[in-house]
């Protein structure tokens, strides 16, 4: 069963590669943003993937919540001043 | 019930390749939202829910749904604040803004 | 009030540290009522009908699920047939615990994303047509109408 | 588990993105996604609590950091013009690159019992520190227990770097 576990996370990373590609190439720094959401989404479900390969979900599940807040914190926080400088700029 | 599980997981894997796909593909930041949001609401809910029930039902099971009931709770937030800085930085869908 | 908020902070204590010794669970609880006693009680848990709550989630995924499966369809068509578009949706909610729930549905939803909150409108993106009109036949509203019933709170 | 190497080559090359990239919003958006690479290195190599602080201080704190940063910058400031590579480095590096990989072969491999790491201290924490300490995690009781000065100065040194950060930050507005 662990062979299946593993094909998962190589999965996942893989795509972590393609929004490493939107967050690389993204025309717009929204682009980039969106990229980040989706490589913080991707790391919080392979942490708990992770932890269910080691069987101690409950300590992989702590660090997954804890990057589910931040990531929350760090977006609005970007978000906020990608639109202050968007108005300044016009 | 690990079948179950594992059945799940791969539907889940499925949905995030799809957002994967539509990240490439669609043309500007309104439209990648929503390969974002399939992502987001499908993919990591059924990987997610795949993964707790592979757990079982104890304690790890409803850490995962809390888990979960964030990922429901915040990443729409993240996604509309996003596309709103986008919107209200000039932005406009339709276009293409592929420069 | 408080003291349910309490309970669910407490609840939520004995999951995320499922330590059951007297120390953590006498912790746990002694912070959760600190915490629910500091904070006031939020204004729009009085009027939340916690069933329609509960029934609305199963509802909710299910058009997630639809929606998702529309948008996937849409992804994966080599014509990429999409049309999208900023729509003004006009809604009856000027309060903000139902302009939260609707645009967290209508974000969560695959297909629909909001752009701009005001009380009673909503700037919506809609990827094609038929997200638009899923979005048009007021069926979320309808809803969160029966959730947020219990209006006896005055505000 | 073999699954290390996915995610080294996805470290490696978010390294690199960050390097080769042209305009430094984009750098340290990149630089974000590493410090989350990082961190499941962290957390797959069981030390669940550097995970978390680079999750925190590289993902969270450090973009916000640098966009405020940026965002008082002129637009042209952003844009990293390169001086040409000079052709030394083509030489050098990778004659460093050998030297290192040489001196990491004489390294013990990884996880094997008989390095002197595994058999001096670490039986020793990995069999008292669940009663000396109460802490189930191990590498949590060796870093807010054994080394609990260390930590504690350290937590003194982050702790003033913030607070002449929000002094410098606040002074601006």
């Amino acid at each position: 069963m662990s062979s299946f576990f593993l094909f998962v996370l190589t999965t996942l990373t893989v795509l972590m590669l393609v929004y490493l590609y939107r967050v690389v190439r993204g025309p717009t720094a929204f682009d980039r943003v969106l990229g980040l959401n989706g490589i913080s989404t991707k790391a919080i479900v392979l942490l708990v993937v992770i932890g269910t390969t080691f069987d101690r979900v409950d300590m992989f599940v702590d660090i997954s919540t804890g990057y589910a807040l931040l990531n929350l914190v760090g977006a609005l926080a970007i978000a906020k001043f990608l639109e202050e400088r968007g108005e300044e700029r016009q | 019930m690990s079948w179950l599980g594992i059945a799940l997981i791969v539907i889940g894997l499925f949905f995030l390749v799809v957002g994967s796909i539509g990240m490439l593909r669609l043309p500007d930041v309104f439209s990648r939202a929503h390969a974002l949001s399939v992502t987001d609401s499908l993919g990591a809910l059924f990987v997610l829910l795949g993964l707790a029930v592979y757990e079982g039902f104890n304690t790890n099971f409803l850490r995962i749904i809390v888990v979960l009931g964030l990922i429901y709770l915040l990443n729409p937030v993240i996604a509309h604040a996003t596309v709103r800085a986008a919107y209200r930085s000039g932005l406009r869908p339709g276009k293409g803004d592929d420069q | 009030m408080r003291i349910l908020t309490a309970v669910i902070l407490f609840a939520l204590w004995l999951v995320l540290s499922a330590t059951y010794d007297p120390a953590h669970v006498i912790v746990g609880a002694v912070v959760s009522a600190l915490v629910a006693w500091l904070n006031p009680a939020l204004p729009h848990m009085r009027r939340l009908s916690w069933f329609a709550a509960l029934a609305y989630q199963p509802w909710l995924f299910g058009r997630i699920l639809k929606s998702g499966l529309h948008v996937s369809r849409l992804i994966l068509d080599p014509k990429l047939p999409i049309s999208p578009e900023l729509v003004r949706h006009k809604t009856k909610f000027t309060r903000d615990g139902e302009l939260v729930a609707l645009g967290n549905s209508i974000t969560l939803t695959p297909g629909t994303i909001t752009v701009e909150v005001a009380p009673g409108e909503l700037v919506v993106h809609a990827i094609d047509e038929e997200s638009r009109k899923d979005l048009l036949d007021g069926s979320f509203e309808a809803k969160i109408a029966g959730v947020f019933a219990a209006t006896e709170g005055e505000r | 588990m073999t699954f290390e190497f996915p995610l080294l080559v996805l470290l490696i090359m978010t390294a690199a993105g960050a390097i080769v990239v042209k305009d430094l919003i984009s750098a340290v958006f990149i630089l974000g996604s590493y410090s989350f690479a990082l961190a499941l290195v962290w957390a797959l190599l069981g030390a669940v609590d550097v995970a978390f602080v680079e999750a925190v201080v590289g993902a969270g704190l450090a973009t916000v950091f640098f966009l405020l940063t940026l965002f008082r910058m002129a637009e042209k400031d952003t844009q990293i013009r390169r001086p040409p590579v000079p052709w030394i480095a083509f030489v050098a590096l990778p004659l460093l690159a050998i030297l290192l990989l040489y001196g990491a072969g004489d390294l013990p491999a990884f996880g094997d019992p008989l390095s002197p790491a595994s058999t001096h201290i670490s039986p020793e924490y990995l069999e008292n520190s669940v009663e000396q300490t109460r802490t189930p995690n191990t590498v949590t009781a060796v870093l807010m227990d054994y080394r609990a000065l260390d930590t504690l100065v350290e937590t003194i040194v982050i702790f003033t770097a913030g607070i002449a950060c929000a002094l410098i930050l606040r002074r601006g507005t």
